[in-house]
């Protein structure tokens, strides 16, 4: 039986291991650090060429508009469900094994969020105009067209990150009024001192804040449903073969839901092994987890599948021919990459052995996120080559390096964003981690609840 | 007339709840219940017991602003559809309710947020200033119990904080 | 606690009075004139000696008598050399002024005046002079120097021609959304084009 | 204005557009193309050219897909199999088919592309942010994006080449969409000759580039509107109605068939370009 | 639109403004700034020029022989669009691509700007004087026999004024040359009806059967068969033409075709006598010697020679019986043969017995001022240029609108032998291959600054003289027009009789007032004449019909038997003419090589194309580069296969290739004129194009074809997109 969190462990102790995480960082982040800022210099590299030069750089051409920029957008969207799902979803469940979890999480679904915003910008052909999808009265009288799934993606997205930041935020207040308390010196101080807003841990402030997250998390989970819903809609709503699907809502929000999962058992594995969070980052938990993944992982595949019949035996002729298309044309390999990656390799999670082989885990975790990026990259690009008009088909399209850069420099700048995050504010939540050892301790000793099942 | 603030730091939440219900109890003059501030490291929902029920206002923020954002989206883009400019789109109306009703969904849940949190702000009565009275072990593992009282009650809350086993008693001048 | 209740009700009034100003109410506008640069011209064209009002020492002459082409064309059209000398080479009066020797110098070595564009539209902006002239002056019989003043102002008072208005594009809607008569006698009105591609081609 | 004006006017604004409620009242342009004229020698795409001042991108970018043809020919081959193409080509002069129901417009972020009130399909460059959703969403692809800024590539306009351009339109600069306008400048200029002598646009009074250039006179171009207009007749007469779908006379049975058909109908576009079937005789 | 009854130096003088200023306006974030710009004003103007309002003006387009009629499109001083002039009874106001490019050319960055005079390998700027009074040193330097001019085709004012100039010189050597003129074809047509290029009605024909003629693509004159086509096949009567077209190539107009016969290559002449004969069978009446002379070529021989099948060849035979009158034209794929001539002979035979001459083959007019007419060209021209040049009995040579350094095949050794001419004058457009090697190089004015008159080969009806008139200013100062430049030359000789004209439009303009009756204008006076020629783009004259002969006669019909096979070099190269290519001399306009090629899509390069039986035995798939040879050279281009092409043919664009000329045209694929064979039409001795022997080999390379084509081909994958119908179907009368 694998060692799970300790319920006499003292509360000081939590509070010091924990601060410990905020404390300078050794060599090897600066040098991590320094990768990822390179990672964005080659991006933005790119970016510049890209503005100054044309979007043509990217090497898309009339037939095939869309390419990597827009896959990576969904794909970094898609990652940031699994935080709401951890913090928002498990907490109206009373799943207590989160509460170690959630913060980074949480994190990842802002800075992911973050990312993802940027693509939708690098993807404009005029990034000088953006201005003009915002709906602000202007002297033009011009508004945005609502009618476009790209503004309701500009509203779902504004909403969805603003809430995200408020709801990581809130939940974060009590342990920054730890900080605080146990900081003496130096800007983190006055940070901290500011960020807590007075935060003293009464009464009536824990009754309003139990009440608030509680009403943030229960608009967080429709809302991340909504918002990946929306960007489903950027395809559903269009009448390309492929996309025309009424599945495609589901099947993104679960592709969604995947992705964050796998993606929060590697940050769980990178951030357990660094800052030695053995103590609360427990195999227990990542037992759960990665059945929580298997779990979405057949759900995906199951809506894969779903996708695939519904295609295979409806009437459009269209959309079956692009489905082979995918299959057997020159995607294929990419295409049976994803399959294997999305629904194959996740069936190894199914067995005990492998769910706390943290090596393992780290590399099938990394291993399905690629499986999922192909997903994303599998439901644009042939989609584009192979649409309804055989005369503009395009089968020999692929990303140029510009591209490449700055997906590439996608993923500094997420990593640069999380590191930063991990060394200013506390990656596991203090606070709750104490409610958990307090409520399991109360469970042990057989207490009756008192009010309010917690 | 002076009041006293007097802070006590407990080890054991069941004896913070036993000195809260001893006050209480106790009836001292010069001391009302309300005075009576618990600082915790975690939640304690359980203390509605001892201190009595005290309303949530919230979720009356959440409903208005959820409210609010849906009417303001859906009329801030209805209006904006009906500009001078009417973007005309083949086989649809200028106003079509079906992306109006995403929008008005959006905002719903902006509103709500923004404004709950807003509401958090107001009935938490926060950012304040900290209390003079406050001790960094109430963050760590501790209970604090904030009373303010008369300088006449003083005696009697010490009395009934040593009894409770108190850790530590912190006192100051009031104003 | 009514306390709380009552101020968030106030602060999402607040909100939705803005918001609703915000969708309601036409764009501010710049009411005032917007005075454009001066313009540094080959030679300082006196518009006021030849459409001014006649108490004012002007001729009175009629815009489109030189500016001939706003009533069949897109631009309204700097005249010609030719039309200047026209009337020039007979007004003796003149004749030795500078700026009439200038002009004689270039109507001489047959060269065009450099004139500087005063009112300057962007680009992918086509504005038609045409369809203003014939809607507001042959329909609707407004005075001609009215007409070309709402967007010129007032240049019978000007030397150089100098901009009056802004020439934006919430300048220009603001005068299509309002109800203009048809003609100068039918009660029917409507409102200026609001399709992008009236202007943007 | 708006939300009083939106209230006020709501069963207006709630009508669709075009529709068979509100059809359009002076004009509305439209165009056949019959392909057994076509010979697929492509004068009009390059009348397009010279009136459109579209670049020419030269080998590489074209290599690459970056070709900017709003009047492209298309060449297919129906010999399954056969040695020979034996019956020839089928020509196909592609352009955009000003859709009633055009998949670009609703979903274009910031209304660059819509609706025009003679029925047109239009694309506005300076409001362009250059998503391209609109060519996704496009089922004929006939939109065609500057990948690059043409009016500073070299060679496409070198000196003086650039004096041939139509001042009448916009040079397109980098990352803005365009497509087939039919010749909105032409148009707008003759409906504007129109109204100042204070009727409506005669038929042949404006051609298309691309009509007034097709050395077989395959292309009919006009106002629906307009019951004189021989553009009207033909629609009329091979039965193909702009506000269907699924044309009735599809479904029957008949000896002499008619060639009217529109491309891609079934996804309800409502395509403004009719195409008559291309013939091949039997007897030999 | 503004008809242009004006006076044209008035209209010079109002373009001289000058400065046009092309504005290239972007969608940027163009701000309003007032007092950066210039507005030009006019000095003088006209009532009918309004700025921002296009001005037409008529002229004659000069991108092929065809002679169009034009209409520029005038804004603000700019010439901006081609469009076709609705007077001209050749075009009717349509217009091809190539034609429309014709702006391009005008506007092109490449071209000459002064004359040039060689020094070493540059080219040196001089003064019109010193360049026209080195040419008069030159020439009266040599005897006059030394003397050659050769020429693309001239007709008008200045064959005319060329001819004085000669005549001046005393030297006879004009030498006419059109690389891919239908010269074996004239021949033929001269001796079957009399004259070289009777009017074909294709309008009036029920059947067509075109033996690869590409009347809708590159022959002869085909914007005006292209309408006559479109009235065959939609006539009034609602009863469709039928167009059968038999080649070993696919060209633009046998992918039109009701039937496309791939016949093997040079039997033409046989499947011609074989529906002579299955004619006749049939019961129509053919003269006996007629008959008896055709008697052998049954439909299984004709059949197993040919290629075509005996069920085409007897649907063919039934269905020119059945529907009369019908037409048949032989084009440059029956002549390129060293028996073309016997080819073409048996192709007009075969109209005559179907009793076509005179139904849809129809008299000219001859023109009343025989100096003016055409001169066409051929090929022969070159090679006995060619000839007395290797002699080094040329001395001085003038080149103009031709490029034979480009046109010519290797084994002519064009280059070597230009090298023996001391003193060669090009006037050119642009720097191409003939310029470059050139002594003095005299820059053209382009067709829309120039003044000419022009009376085309083929002309629709009647007789006429086509005017080209500028339709801007000068965009170089520098350039003159050949009549122009021949004035200037005829001053030095004949100053009497020249030096009272200013320049060459005093000239033509005299020329033509003082010829006025016989232009059709006897009723009007000298300046409204003129002023309404201009307007009209054209004057017509009064022409004599020429009398066809009818006599049919197989007397001197010999069809050779079809080739025998050379194992070393199996297929046969087809150099084909493409709409916008033609000979190369449009190359460096980028609207036509971006123009993809109707049947392949593919733009900016040349190709091979295969059948794909062939490219599966010799291994080669689409974008492989492939080698070429002939006996006389070899060249690389990439493979297409596709199935419009006989298996046993191969072929190859021309007008790709060039060394030089300009930035659009050179490099731009390989010159397929360099590895013809010198084989020659046996009776006429011109350069039979087709007889070329190759053998082709992977070259190792696979590129990604550039075309328009994507890699779904031609096939529509089940999409309903474009549909074909048989005609039987369908009620034509009906239709609006």
């Amino acid at each position: 039986m694998e060692k799970d969190i300790r319920e006499d462990i003292a509360w000081a102790q939590i509070n010091k291991d924990v601060l410990k995480s905020l404390e300078s960082p050794r060599r090897l982040y600066w040098v991590i650090l320094l990768i990822a800022l390179a990672m964005i210099g080659v991006a933005v590299g790119s970016e510049i060429y890209q503005y100054t030069t044309g979007m043509g750089v990217s090497n898309k051409n009339n037939s095939h508009v869309w390419s990597l920029y827009i896959a990576t957008f969904i794909f970094w969207i898609g990652m940031s469900h699994s935080g709401t799902l951890l913090s928002a979803i498990l907490h109206l469940m009373h799943a207590d094994w989160r509460k170690p979890i959630y913060r980074f999480a949480e994190a990842m679904t802002t800075f992911s969020l973050m990312t993802a915003g940027l693509f939708v910008m690098v993807h404009l052909g005029r990034l000088w105009q953006v201005y003009y999808v915002m709906p602000y009265p202007n002297e033009r009288w011009v508004w945005p067209n609502f009618q476009s799934p790209l503004v309701w993606d500009m509203f779902a997205i504004a909403t969805y990150l603003s809430s995200s930041v408020l709801f990581l935020y809130v939940g974060m207040i009590p342990d920054l009024a730890i900080c605080r308390d146990n900081i003496h010196a130096g800007w983190r101080k006055k940070l901290y001192t500011i960020m807590s807003l007075g935060w003293e841990g009464t009464d009536r402030q824990w009754r309003n804040f139990r009440i608030t997250y509680l009403t943030i998390a229960c608009f967080l989970i429709p809302l991340a449903v909504s918002v990946h819903s929306i960007v489903a809609s950027d395809f559903a709503m269009s009448n390309m073969p492929g996309w025309h699907v009424t599945s495609f809502p589901p099947y993104f929000v679960a592709g969604a839901l995947y992705s964050g999962c796998a993606a929060i058992i590697t940050l769980f594995i990178i951030l357990r092994y660094v800052f030695r969070f053995e103590e609360y980052m427990t195999l227990p938990i990542m037992k759960k987890l990665v059945r929580l993944t298997f779990a979405i992982a057949m759900v995906w595949t199951y809506l894969n599948l779903i996708e695939f019949a519904s295609v295979w035996y409806g009437h459009d002729q269209t959309a079956k021919d692009q489905l082979i298309f995918k299959a057997t044309g020159p995607y294929a390999p990419y295409f049976w990459a994803m399959i294997f990656f999305g629904s194959i390799l996740p069936l190894m999670l199914a067995f005990k052995r492998f769910q706390t082989h943290l090596p393992i885990l780290f590399v099938v975790s990394i291993l399905l996120n690629v499986g999922m990026w192909l997903e994303r990259w599998m439901i644009i690009s042939p989609s584009f080559a192979h649409g309804h008009y055989p005369w503009t088909w395009d089968h020999d399209q692929w990303p140029s390096l510009v591209q490449w850069g700055i997906v590439f420099g996608s993923f500094g700048w997420f990593t640069l964003l999380f590191m930063v995050f991990c060394k200013v504010f506390p990656s596991v939540s203090m606070y709750e981690v104490k409610e958990m050892v307090y409520h399991r301790t109360l469970a042990l000793k057989h207490k009756p609840a008192v009010k309010g099942d917690y | 007339m002076s009041k006293r603030h007097l802070l006590a730091l407990f080890n054991d939440f069941d004896e913070a709840v036993a000195a809260i219900a001893e006050l209480r109890a106790a009836n001292i003059k010069g001391f009302n219940m309300d005075d009576l501030i618990l600082k915790s490291p975690i939640e304690h929902p359980e203390v509605e017991l001892v201190l009595g029920d005290k309303p949530v206002n919230v979720q009356w923020f959440t409903l208005i602003g959820a409210c609010t954002g849906a009417l303001l989206a859906f009329f801030l883009v209805s209006g904006a559809q009906a500009n001078f400019f009417a973007q005309i789109k083949g086989g649809k109306p200028i106003v079509p309710l079906p992306p109006n009703f995403v929008l008005t969904y959006e905002m719903f849940i902006l509103g709500g947020v923004f404004i709950t949190i807003l509401g958090f702000l107001i009935c938490a009565a926060l950012p304040a200033k900290r209390s003079a009275l406050y001790s960094a072990k109430v963050s760590e593992d501790q209970i604090g119990i904030l009373v303010k009282g008369d300088e006449s009650a003083v005696a009697a809350f010490k009395a009934i904080f040593t009894k409770h086993k108190a850790l530590e008693i912190q006192e100051e001048a009031g104003k | 606690m009514n306390y709380f209740l009552r101020l968030s009700v106030l602060l999402v009034g607040l909100v939705v009075s803005a918001g609703s100003y915000a969708a309601n109410t036409v764009q501010p506008l710049t009411t005032a004139d917007d005075l454009g640069p001066k313009v540094e011209q080959p030679f300082e064209f006196p518009h006021n000696r030849h459409a001014g009002n006649a108490d004012k020492g002007g001729m009175e002459i009629n815009c489109m008598y030189c500016h001939t082409y706003a009533r069949r064309s897109m631009v309204a059209g700097i005249p010609p050399v030719q039309k200047c000398i026209g009337c020039h080479q007979s007004i003796e009066s003149v004749r030795e002024t500078p700026r009439i020797k200038k002009l004689f110098e270039y109507w001489e070595a047959k060269k065009a005046i450099p004139w500087k564009k005063v009112h300057d539209l962007p680009e992918f902006v086509r504005f038609n002079h045409e369809r203003h002239i014939q809607r507001f002056v042959f329909a609707q019989n407004k005075p001609v120097q009215e007409a070309c003043g709402y967007c010129h102002g007032d240049v019978k008072t000007m030397t150089v021609a100098r901009r009056q208005k802004p020439l934006s594009m919430g300048w220009c809607v603001s005068c299509h959304q309002k109800d203009h008569p048809v003609d100068a006698t039918s009660t029917k009105t409507t409102h200026g084009p609001n399709d992008c591609w009236q202007c943007h081609k | 204005m708006s939300i009083t004006n939106l209230l006020t006017n709501w069963s207006d604004f709630r009508q669709q557009h075009p529709s068979a409620a509100h059809p359009h009242r002076e004009y509305k342009w439209a165009m056949s193309i019959d392909l057994d004229s076509c010979t697929g020698c492509n004068a009009c795409s390059v009348a397009c050219y010279a009136e459109n001042n579209l670049p020419v991108v030269g080998k590489e970018k074209f290599a690459h897909g970056h070709s900017h043809h709003w009047m492209r020919i298309e060449r297919y081959w129906d010999n399954d199999g056969r040695e020979f193409a034996d019956q020839g080509a089928q020509f196909l002069p592609m352009l955009c088919q000003h859709c009633e129901s055009a998949p670009c417009e609703t979903v274009c972020p910031v209304g660059a592309t819509n609706h025009t009130a003679d029925g047109l399909n239009s694309q506005v460059y300076n409001r362009c942010v250059g998503s391209r959703y609109c060519n996704a969403n496009c089922p004929y692809k006939v939109r065609y994006f500057n990948w690059y800024n043409y009016p500073t590539t070299e060679n496409v306009w070198p000196e003086p080449m650039n004096q041939q351009l139509n001042p009448d339109l916009s040079v397109r600069s980098k990352g803005v969409m365009e497509k087939c306008t039919f010749c909105v400048q032409r148009l707008r200029a003759s409906m504007n000759d129109a109204r100042t002598q204070g009727r409506l646009v005669i038929d042949g009074e404006v051609q298309t580039a691309c009509q007034q250039v097709c050395p077989t006179g395959a292309i009919t171009f006009g106002n629906l509107v307009d019951p004189s207009a021989k553009v009207g007749k033909q629609w009329k007469q091979q039965q193909v109605d702009l506000n269907i779908d699924k044309q009735p006379k599809d479904a029957e049975e008949k000896a002499a068939k008619l060639r009217g058909y529109r491309i891609l109908e079934e996804l309800r576009t409502y395509p403004s370009v009719m195409y008559l079937e291309q013939l091949r005789e039997s007897a030999v | 639109m503004i008809e242009n009854s004006f006076n044209r130096r008035n209209f010079l003088k109002v373009l001289g403004w000058g400065g046009a200023t092309a504005a290239l306006s972007g969608c940027g974030n163009t701000s309003v700034e007032d007092g950066k710009e210039f507005v030009t004003s006019y000095v003088e103007t006209a009532d009918y020029i309004i700025p921002s309002i296009g001005t037409y003006f008529n002229s004659t387009c000069a991108q092929c022989d065809a002679g169009c009629g034009i209409m520029g499109r005038v804004r603000e001083g700019r010439v901006l669009k081609l469009e076709g002039n609705p007077k001209a009874s050749i075009n009717n106001g349509k217009m091809c691509g190539l034609g429309q490019a014709g702006v391009q050319a005008h506007y092109n960055p490449d071209r000459i700007r002064e004359p040039l005079l060689r020094n070493g390998d540059r080219g040196e700027a001089i003064t019109w004087e010193k360049a026209l009074g080195l040419i008069n040193e030159k020439v009266g330097g040599v005897n006059a026999e030394n003397i050659a001019f050769l020429t693309g085709v001239v007709s008008g004012h200045d064959k005319a004024l060329l001819k004085n100039y000669l005549d001046a010189l005393g030297s006879g050597h004009h030498y006419v040359y059109e690389a891919v003129a239908p010269s074996v074809i004239r021949a033929a047509n001269k001796k079957a009806y009399g004259v070289e290029m009777p009017r074909l009605r294709l309008d009036k024909a029920k059947v067509i059967v075109s033996f690869g003629a590409d009347f809708l693509g590159a022959w002869v004159s085909p914007v005006h068969f292209s309408q006559q086509y479109a009235r065959f096949r939609k006539p009034d009567s609602g009863e469709r033409g039928v167009l059968v077209q038999v080649e070993s190539k696919m060209t633009l107009t046998g992918a039109n075709a009701d039937r496309w016969l791939a016949i093997r290559p040079g039997t033409e002449g046989i499947l011609a006598l074989g529906l002579i004969n299955a004619l006749a069978a049939a019961g129509l009446s053919v003269p006996g010697d007629v008959a008896a002379a055709v008697g052998g070529y049954t439909s299984e021989r004709v059949s197993k020679d040919t290629g075509v099948s005996a069920e085409h060849i007897g649907k063919l035979a039934a269905l020119l019986k059945e529907r009369s009158p019908s037409l048949i034209i032989a084009g440059s794929a029956a002549e390129g043969y060293a028996h073309g001539s016997q080819n073409a002979a048996a192709i007009a035979l075969l109209n005559q017995i179907l009793g076509n001459v005179g139904q849809t083959v129809e008299a000219p007019s001859s023109t009343p001022f025989p100096q003016m007419a055409p001169t066409t060209g051929n090929r022969l021209a070159l090679q006995s240029l060619n000839d007395n040049m290797a002699q080094d009995k040329v001395k001085v040579l003038f080149s103009y609108g031709t490029n034979p350094v480009f046109t010519a095949p290797a084994t002519m050794k064009l280059k070597e032998n230009l090298k023996k001419v001391p003193f060669k004058v090009v006037f050119a457009h642009y720097m191409d291959e003939t310029a470059v090697e050139a002594d003095l190089v005299l820059p053209l004015n382009s067709a829309m600054e120039d003044w000419a008159t022009v009376i085309p080969e083929y002309v629709a009806e009647g007789a006429q003289l086509n005017i080209r008139q500028p339709l801007m200013e000068k965009l170089y100062p520098g350039t003159l027009g050949l009549g122009d430049i021949l004035l200037g030359l005829l001053k030095y000789r004949r100053p009497d009789e020249y030096n009272g004209f200013e320049d060459f439009y005093s000239y033509l303009r005299n020329a033509m007032v003082t010829n006025k009756d016989a232009l059709g204008g006897a009723s009007k006076d000298g300046d409204t004449f003129w002023e309404a020629a201009l307007s009209h783009g054209g004057v017509k004259m009064v022409g004599e019909p020429v009398n066809l002969s009818g006599n049919v006669s197989a007397t001197t019909l010999v069809v050779p038997a079809p080739f025998v096979e050379d194992a070393t070099y199996p297929l046969h190269l087809i150099p084909a003419v493409s709409a916008s290519m033609r000979d190369g001399r449009n190359a460096n306009e980028p609207w036509l090589q971006e123009s993809p090629d109707p049947l392949t899509t593919i733009v900016w390069d040349s190709w091979v194309e295969m059948h794909p039986k062939t490219a599966a035995k010799l291994g080669i798939v689409e974008g492989d580069i492939v080698e070429v040879a002939s006996k006389s050279g070899a060249m690389k281009a990439q493979a297409y296969v596709f199935t419009g092409i006989h298996p046993d043919v191969i072929s190859v664009p021309l007008g790709y290739g060039h060394d030089a000329m300009g930035r659009y045209a050179k490099g731009v694929g390989a010159n397929a004129f360099k590895i013809l064979d010198p084989v020659f039409d046996k009776e006429t001795g011109e350069l039979a194009m087709h007889e070329t022997r190759v053998k082709v080999t992977k070259a190792g390379k696979r590129v990604i074809i550039v075309k328009d084509e994507g890699p779904a081909g031609g096939n529509q994958m089940g999409r309903k997109i474009a549909v074909r119908l048989t005609s039987n179907k369908v009620n034509l009368s009906e239709e609006v």
